[in-house]
């Protein structure tokens, strides 16, 4: 996209006015970006036909650094969206967009942002259906937050939920931990650290597809450990269904660069965010076939079973560590912070 | 308390005088700046013991190997004592 | 990691445990003085992996768990006056007589995280029409690197620059903890990372005075588990030595250099700990010729002291006169989503650790 | 809702961590108060049937004053979001809802804004059905920030297109202009005034459906003229249907205040926000029994045909001034400013 | 609303309106000097209403429109600085040699949008660690306002607060236009709330100098189309007076109490008006008494003079020489979005007046 | 320019001395608070005109009734002038 023809090198309040600015500031990139049919309408809204159970899934992004290691913001929402649509066992098809612009952001920023999102969604093979732009005052956002809704179909044969995990199935988790969180915080001001930790941003969708055609009712949950990581999500998992979660520490997939971050900070790698990392509840007839599935798909090369479910200690996460002892994974608290002294 | 972390020095960045002295420590390819005043001994390629962004200590590599003969010592020891 | 992975290993930790099931024959009670250890024996499932008869006391070193209520009240009070208050993570979460700095923050306070102090000169750099205060938590392994940040500031003629120090000391509290008419501590660990600045020669006068082993000793596994047996060999054999198992570390004279900026900027005084009370001569406090570095003389800062939440046993748990569990609070009205006391905030604190990682809990 | 049990007085970053915190507050008053089949899974994504086409719409809101005379942001978030999937034709159905929260927010605004969201969505016929909440630092935002994304299922009667509009149709609209926009107008800094103008801030989906129900495709268009205002939209009208919008500026339904408000800011009221206004453009033939269902509607007492699409002056709408001369109406360049000097 | 909506009557307007046609037998050039005059004829459509033969040229009396170049960066400079710079809405879109307002404001600035001047001394007292600066533009309408808010400041010893001033006067350009020697005015409009504050009596000087009416004329459609009636009636009677449409508001002496606030500040001096040039004692300065609450000399901003887009034919149209839609640039390059020129920025500049609402585009 | 709007005086609000006076004007129901200093003969149910937050002129209830007889007062101006 050629800059000297966008007329503005920053988005100020007028671009969210609803008047010319804004038509121009989304003529010139919005719509010109994504252009289909759908969202040519120019409408507020957009109709589409979608057959059968629908999947809907909503959240805001809101990340500092914008650009970061790995990624930036805009291909994050995408991500994100996406990969919470295929968790509900649905194929991602259309997204709706909205943002909340800071005056004073760069046009070349938001650009890059933009034609991140129309990257991340052609190959996660959504489209951009309809969308809205707010610009809030300085001091009053951060630069840029990102809405996205994502509706999807539910695969025909999927057969999601809690109620079907059973003692004895297992928990495969599709790669390394806790790379998002890090990347992040390699860039936070005050922690900042020198690494090529890159954020796992990604679109898990045709993985789960995968798994959804070959193994249909034996896929018991599918969850995407985001914020709280996987330690906050496989203890929820464990309270929903009021069984046990049993892990073996030396098993969940930790880069190394990673885990000295974590052990430099103090910070426990199981409650670091993740973006491109999915858990997967299999019955346990299939968790070798599974495993090789997804360790021969690009999203899935370092996939491992990392545990399973257990009548024991119902609503609880234990852990084997290292050296066999044990421990409780309980839910974070509120953020996690660097443990220094 | 007092979480510290052993990490290799790889470089020195500044030397302000004879005492301010700062340099990079990698662990295991994670790098920070960290003071290296209280540490004057430490050279490029030394292990050092990080605390709060400042190197508090050199780790010395033959104690570190002994370490994990601590039941060979402790048990001969005893032998010896039983031999008494 | 290098000199850390290695002391995380299944079968070497195996063979240790294994000989102190072997040589135990009578109970005996070992506190950690570090919190450091306390999280690492629990996240890793040692307690569970030793005999039943070696029973590990939770002690006091956690510096967070110790900082004065007042004191907090204090950084609460600058951050509301619009100084820049600089902290480590683990202390903005705890709670103040009314609320913690991070609680704090979120109604508009500047409160900058930091990894190390010395950051806070370039934050006092970068805002030089703002006063910057770095809250100087710790035992002695964190002083140097304090008073470092004032050397740095006094070096580079840094005026907006001063710290909120609270600085405690090991031995002190190891004396208070065996004075105490309800002691039952056989011996103790010598917290590693402490040693590693003051050396092992502290402990001398301590070993003799009570008659008890002290083993100065690492943070991994192993070094735990070895700490331990040789705890627990000298008991079993009647003796009380001073060992050293983190020798790769620390050595008996410590670090002189840093043992220097220590004193360059600090002098021994009393100090209060939180849960326990004053101790005399247990703290460091600034020099007179330092004073301008040191944010209660620059700012006057009078908070009301108020009492502790009376049902809160942490007094005890730190002393180690009862475990976590044994608090009625405790998992109940005391979550670390709203701690009652400090031990429940840090994660280091002995009351967070269990909530976090024991597997008591399952029971 | 009792605020003593929620446990903590104002939300904190801990509260977006995905932790235990987040559940907390999730529960103690979003699950609690939304409570519903489809969001009761407390699942990242829900799973609805919806048959035949659907109409999907998002906006996000950012005010200042969070409060305003008249309503606040969370039931704008709900009408907002509810009138443009009605705007498509479509009888809104579901909204996703995703919070942006500035840290320090008070949990009792919160409370009552959540509340209002419920009583906008109970009485506008629909279920929120997913939802995200994330918290930014202090000086990151501005209080709370609200994403709603509507779908609605089309109205079987609908044929809602620009292209159906002819020469001759008639513009109708509801009700008064410029409500809204005045009403947020007196509490700004440095330009408040006291004046008993309210947000005319409501859901329209039952007029609209009830339209749709006795004039089918007689309806060519619906528009809600938000931000931009009515000279925003009918000039984007003109120019998507390439004919010319003729208007009577005598005619158009301002109210006394609201006009006098205007006049000493120095503001066109054409150009000032609505949210509770909508356009129809209907066929000549009915355009007395749509003004006569709308005038019987408690939504469109003030009803009033004001202009009509006509072939003249193609792209462009044009005004009879009260004294009878003409002005064209442009579009809203940037955010209307008062002008004094 | 009384005072306002009877002078915009459809009957009453009309019947004058057929009264200038009936009596208009020959062209005549009839300036308004008032940008919101300008605004007025355009929105409410009387341009076509009018006699071909009567031609209306837009004056310079927008004095957003004419506010230097130099001064609007100025302002920004200010703003960039850290003072809390408030202006008018309109002033704050119009581009400076780089930016506006309204830019820097997005880059950071704190700007304030205010209704009234006076607002600028809560502002001062609301931040007393900030410089807060008024960007005081205007005619005569808007000087005694200005002036108070400095009267203020002094009454209540505010010493944070200053003014930005740039204040031009009617008369001189008036005279600045006829002197010029394309000028084809027969008669003007004179701008009614400058009247409101100076009287009438500065203009019989005029009057009689040049040989022309000048009729004092409101801002409502009634009043200007009486204006209107009552020069063309002037001009084909071959008289030139000086008449006063707008009695309700407008003395001969004008507003005594006003004029007395704008002489404890301002005195006059030199003025340079964009567009058009330096004019000789065409604007008030600020009185040496007074000079602590003048921003230029508080401040000492030297801002680096920029020519003008040399495409731009302002000048031209502010002096009614030229007609906007006369303007290669209209509508073209030149947009509300994107304004080469002030003209096309204020919307009392009568090329966005034009822009907006004339249905001249339309053809 | 000079954007200018009659109301009514409706409440003097505060007077800080004999020139600093302030009160409340309503534009049909719109209430501002502006100075009243310009126009010290202004009283509680008179319009004046307020021009950026100040009263500059009373509205004169007479001149504003004689606007609507313009025409016929020069129309008879000119009937006078015509019989001459
Ligand atoms: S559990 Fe809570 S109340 Fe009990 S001692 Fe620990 S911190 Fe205090
Ligand atoms: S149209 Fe634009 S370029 Fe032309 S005179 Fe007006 S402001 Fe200048
Ligand atoms: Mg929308
Ligand atoms: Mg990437
Ligand atoms: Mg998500
Ligand atoms: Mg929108
Ligand atoms: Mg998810
Ligand atoms: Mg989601
Ligand atoms: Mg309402
Ligand atoms: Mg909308
Ligand atoms: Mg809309
Ligand atoms: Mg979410």
């Amino acid at each position: 996209m050629d800059i000297e023809n966008i007329g503005f090198e920053t988005i100020n309040l007028g671009h969210g006015s609803g008047g010319e600015l804004t038509r121009n500031l989304l003529d010139k990139i919005i719509f010109k970006t994504f252009s289909n049919p759908y969202l040519d309408q120019k409408h507020d809204g957009s109709i589409v036909k979608i057959e059968g159970e629908v999947a809907i899934s909503t959240d805001s992004f809101v990340i500092t650094p914008i650009f970061f290691k790995g990624g930036n913001i805009g291909e994050l929402a995408v991500h994100g969206t996406v990969n919470d649509v295929a968790m509900c066992g649905a194929i991602p098809k259309y997204l709706s967009l909205a943002f909340i612009i800071e005056e004073g952001l760069k046009v070349s920023e938001f650009i890059e942002i933009v034609q991140s999102i129309k990257k991340a969604a052609d190959e996660s093979g959504v489209l951009i259906i309809t969308g809205d732009t707010k610009v809030v005052e300085r001091g009053k956002g951060d630069k840029i937050f990102i809405n996205t809704t994502g509706f999807g179909q539910v695969h025909p044969k999927a057969n999601i939920s809690v109620h079907n995990i059973k003692e004895g199935d297992k928990i495969i988790v599709n790669g390394f931990i806790a790379q998002h969180g890090m990347a992040i915080m390699s860039e936070r001001e005050g922690l900042e650290f020198e690494s090529t930790i890159e954020s796992d941003s990604t679109n898990l969708n045709f993985l789960v597809n995968d798994l959804l055609d070959v193994f249909g009712d034996k896929i018991k949950l599918f969850r995407d450990p985001t914020r709280g990581g996987i330690g906050t999500v496989l203890h929820e998992i464990a309270n929903d269904i009021n069984k046990g979660v049993f892990l073996k520490e030396a098993i969940i997939p930790l880069e190394k660069q990673v885990a000295a971050a974590c052990e430099m900070l103090g910070l426990d790698p199981m409650y670091v965010a993740n973006e491109g990392v999915f858990l997967v509840v299999v019955d346990p007839s299939v968790e070798n076939e599974v495993l090789n599935v997804m360790r021969n798909h690009k999203k899935g090369k370092n996939a491992a079973i990392i545990g399973e479910i257990t009548n024991e200690h119902p609503n609880k996460v234990v852990m084997e560590s290292l050296i066999g002892g044990k421990r409780i994974v309980s839910p974070l608290v509120g953020e996690q912070l660097p443990r220094i002294c | 308390m007092c979480l510290s972390i052993p990490g290799k020095l790889i470089a020195i960045t500044s030397q302000l005088d004879e005492t301010f002295r700062v340099g990079k420590v990698s662990f295991d390819g994670i790098i920070k700046e960290v003071s290296l005043t209280l540490v004057p001994e430490a050279n490029i390629g030394d292990y050092v013991l990080v605390h709060v962004g400042a190197a508090i200590s050199t780790i010395d590599e033959d104690e570190a190997k002994k370490t994990f003969d601590l039941l060979k010592q402790l048990g001969e020891l005893n032998e010896l004592e039983d031999n008494k | 990691m290098k000199y850390l992975s290695e002391y995380r290993n299944l079968e070497e930790t195996k063979k240790v445990l294994d000989e102190i099931h072997k040589i135990t024959t009578r109970e005996w009670n070992i506190m950690e003085i570090c919190g450091g250890q306390t999280h690492s024996l629990v996240k890793n499932g040692i307690l569970e992996l030793l005999p039943e008869k070696v029973r590990m006391i939770h002690g006091p070193g956690c510096p967070v768990c110790v900082t004065p209520l007042n004191l907090i009240d204090k950084a609460i009070e600058l951050l509301e006056q619009g100084v820049i208050v600089c902290s480590f993570g683990d202390m903005i979460r705890v709670p103040g007589s009314k609320k913690s700095l991070l609680e704090t923050k979120a109604l508009g306070g500047d409160l900058r995280i930091l990894y190390s102090p010395i950051e806070a000169i370039s934050i006092a750099k970068k805002n030089p029409d703002k006063e910057v205060v770095f809250f100087a938590v710790g035992f002695e392994t964190t002083a140097p690197a304090n008073a470092l940040s004032v050397l740095h500031a006094e070096k580079e003629g840094i005026t907006n620059y001063s710290i909120l120090a609270s600085h405690v000391l090991v031995p002190p509290a190891m004396e208070a903890i065996l004075d105490d008419k309800f002691c039952t501590i056989n011996a103790f660990l010598g917290a590693g990372h402490v040693c590693a600045i003051m050396g092992t020669k502290e402990y001398y006068p301590l070993v003799s005075k009570y008659k008890i082993p002290i083993v100065v000793t690492g943070f991994e596994p192993l070094d735990l588990v070895q700490g331990i047996y040789i705890a627990v060999k000298q008991l079993e054999e009647g003796k009380y030595e001073l060992a050293n198992q983190y020798s790769r570390i620390v050595k008996e004279e410590g670090n002189i250099a840093a043992i220097d900026v220590i004193n360059k900027i600090f002098e021994i005084g009393n100090r209060e700990w939180r849960g326990i009370g004053e101790i005399p001569n247990s703290g460091y406090v600034i020099k007179e010729a330092y004073r301008k570095y040191d944010a209660e003389e620059k700012f006057n800062i009078s908070t009301i002291k108020v009492p502790e939440n009376p049902n809160c046993i942490a007094g005890e748990i730190l002393r180690g006169i009862k475990k976590p569990n044994q608090c009625d609070q405790f998992g109940k009205t005391c979550k670390p989503s709203n701690p009652l006391g400090a031990p429940m905030v840090s994660s280091e604190g002995a009351c967070a650790a269990y909530y976090h990682f024991s597997t008591n809990l399952i029971d």
